[in-house]
């Protein structure tokens, strides 16, 4: 019973999505399946050439791309959102997927968390 | 004691008290929970709801102290509470093993929480127990 | 699967959107803490199984009116153990 | 010059709004002129009969509508807010006044605090 | 009156609006944090004096476009030296 | 020191660290105010923002530690740092004076902080200084 866990809101401005994404890789490492949804402002995760090193941050980029290493099952985007951060699929990190955000992608899922 | 239809939870408390709400929801709804014969696993403070472990808070005399009542319910029901300890650590939550390993002035957390990762929520994923989120508003 | 959405953010917030967008026919929604003012939003279409925190309803001078079943915190823990999945927005 | 405070979230669920009205009422007390402007979901605190007993929280209520009598100049209310809460006039606290939120209401104050 | 609006949330939150909403035509925009995704957000017409934050753009793997100036934290200082009112949203 | 067109600057931080990102933006722009050759009149925490003057915040040893940034730019440029006594008290960071008062187990605000109430940010709203927020993104 895969866990989706939810990311709707931009990187850096706050520190919710690295927590999500640390529960997510949580689950992975003790083998439990985890799936990652970027919705809303949170597809900006997915977006290459981040350099945060102006704002003294990491960079998230790396984390996301190597999330599938780590375990995670799926990188899920929300095609709706992309179109409205004008994000094409070729500007995403390796390994992300555009889907639909309805009810029936989120069925799939017993566990959704969302901070 | 409890009756074979009962359930077990596990609360996630992610929203910190006099900033949000979260901390109350949470309690009012733990109390529920004891009330309606269930039981509740565990509570894990998660982000932002690390400072509900602060032994520090002191809210005005007419005000509810979130940390004191929250602590006081844990001890009364016997139920761990957790405060994950990358989150704690970050917004300067401490008990006295982490003060020293860190060399702090001080260590903060109240009893009877202790500092844990991780996996003390994906072992409550893995459960049987019910899980439910307490956010703050953004 | 019978669902149940907790929304705690109020409807102007875009988490509440993304909660609607995941709600099936069938599911049901409960308003809690500053979600509550939905119910005295007049754009806002609410689904058909749609609960409220009488408490907060209260606290912000709120009734739950025809739409919105007010409920106390018993009744909340009644929805999340009758219910198949808890999804808290 | 006086200062707008604005308050644009709903009461309770957040401390924000008390903190704001904190700042409008120090003001008042050193006698600097202040303002509070309620927009958005901010206009459900001005709703007349609230009590947040039953979530162990102090009434807001009351300190709005004894702003005035410890200095604050003026109770605004964005008017299309209040529309969309559903909100008349006699509804309100004793003092609220309906405005139109626009560039040139917000113009009138040299100092606009929005936490 | 020459005033700077400087806004730090994703163009997703009510804020954003509101700050737009009391935005009057010869006002300067300064898009910080979360808010310089603005700068990607196609539907969004932004006013035209409109800068934002080059190391919050870099960050998020942003370019400023036409339509937004990029500047360091040493211009942020000059526009609010120059500017009569700074409304921060 | 500073030339005739210089100005004062007050900076208002309601975002906590490791929560929001105001410390760091709040703190690249105090820099930039200073090698422009204006000057800080004093920066005031309220809110969350006061989770900054904490002296427990221990976060890993490859980010940054905001609280401690913050204290050493404020030392060196002799810039008054106050964090609002009641957002303070509520959120659990004391001095030593409140620890005594309120008989609490450990003081944890930083120096250079003092606790103070809102006059002081009244203060600055009354002064020439010109006053900016560095909030959460909620």
């Amino acid at each position: 019973m895969t866990v989706l866990v939810v990311i709707d809101q931009s990187p850096y401005g706050s520190w919710r999505g690295r927590e999500s994404l640390d529960m997510a890789l949580s689950l992975a490492a003790f083998d439990q399946p985890a799936s990652l949804l970027f919705t809303g402002a949170g597809v900006n995760w997915l977006r290459k050439g981040q350099d945060p090193a102006g704002i003294s941050q990491k960079a998230v980029e790396r984390n996301v791309s190597a999330a599938t290493i780590f375990g995670i099952e799926e990188i899920l985007a929300d095609r709706l959102s992309l179109e409205a951060n004008a994000l094409t699929l070729d500007e995403l990190v390796e390994g992300a997927v555009a889907v639909e955000y309805s009810p029936e992608l989120v069925a799939n899922y017993l566990n959704v968390v969302c901070l | 004691m409890t009756s074979p239809t009962s359930l077990a939870f596990t609360l996630v408390i992610t929203g910190a008290p006099y900033s949000s709400q979260a901390p109350q929801t949470a309690l009012s709804f733990a109390q529920a929970v004891i009330a309606e014969g269930h039981s509740i696993d565990r509570v894990f403070l998660y982000g932002d709801g690390v400072h509900l472990a602060s032994a520090l808070s002191t809210p005005p005399s007419d005000e509810t102290n979130w940390s004191l009542a929250w602590a006081e319910f844990l001890i009364e029901h016997g139920i761990p509470g957790v405060a994950c300890i990358a989150s704690a650590l970050r917004r300067g939550v401490l008990n006295s093993e982490e003060q020293q390993r860190y060399e702090r002035s001080a260590a903060n957390l109240v009893t009877p929480y202790q500092l844990l990762g991780l996996g003390e929520w994906v072992e409550s994923i893995a459960s049987t127990s019910k899980t439910l989120y307490f956010h703050g508003e953004h | 699967m019978k669902t149940l959405h907790i929304v705690n953010k109020s409807p102007e917030q875009a988490r509440f959107g993304r909660c609607l967008a995941a709600f099936d026919r069938d599911d049901q929604l409960l308003l809690t803490e500053n979600a509550v003012i939905a119910a005295g939003v007049a754009s806002l279409e609410l689904p058909t199984h749609c609960f409220a925190l009488e408490a907060d309803l209260k606290a912000r001078g709120l009734t739950s009116g025809a739409s919105v079943v007010s409920i106390d915190y018993n009744g909340m823990v009644k929805l999340t153990v009758e219910a198949d999945r808890v999804i808290c927005w």
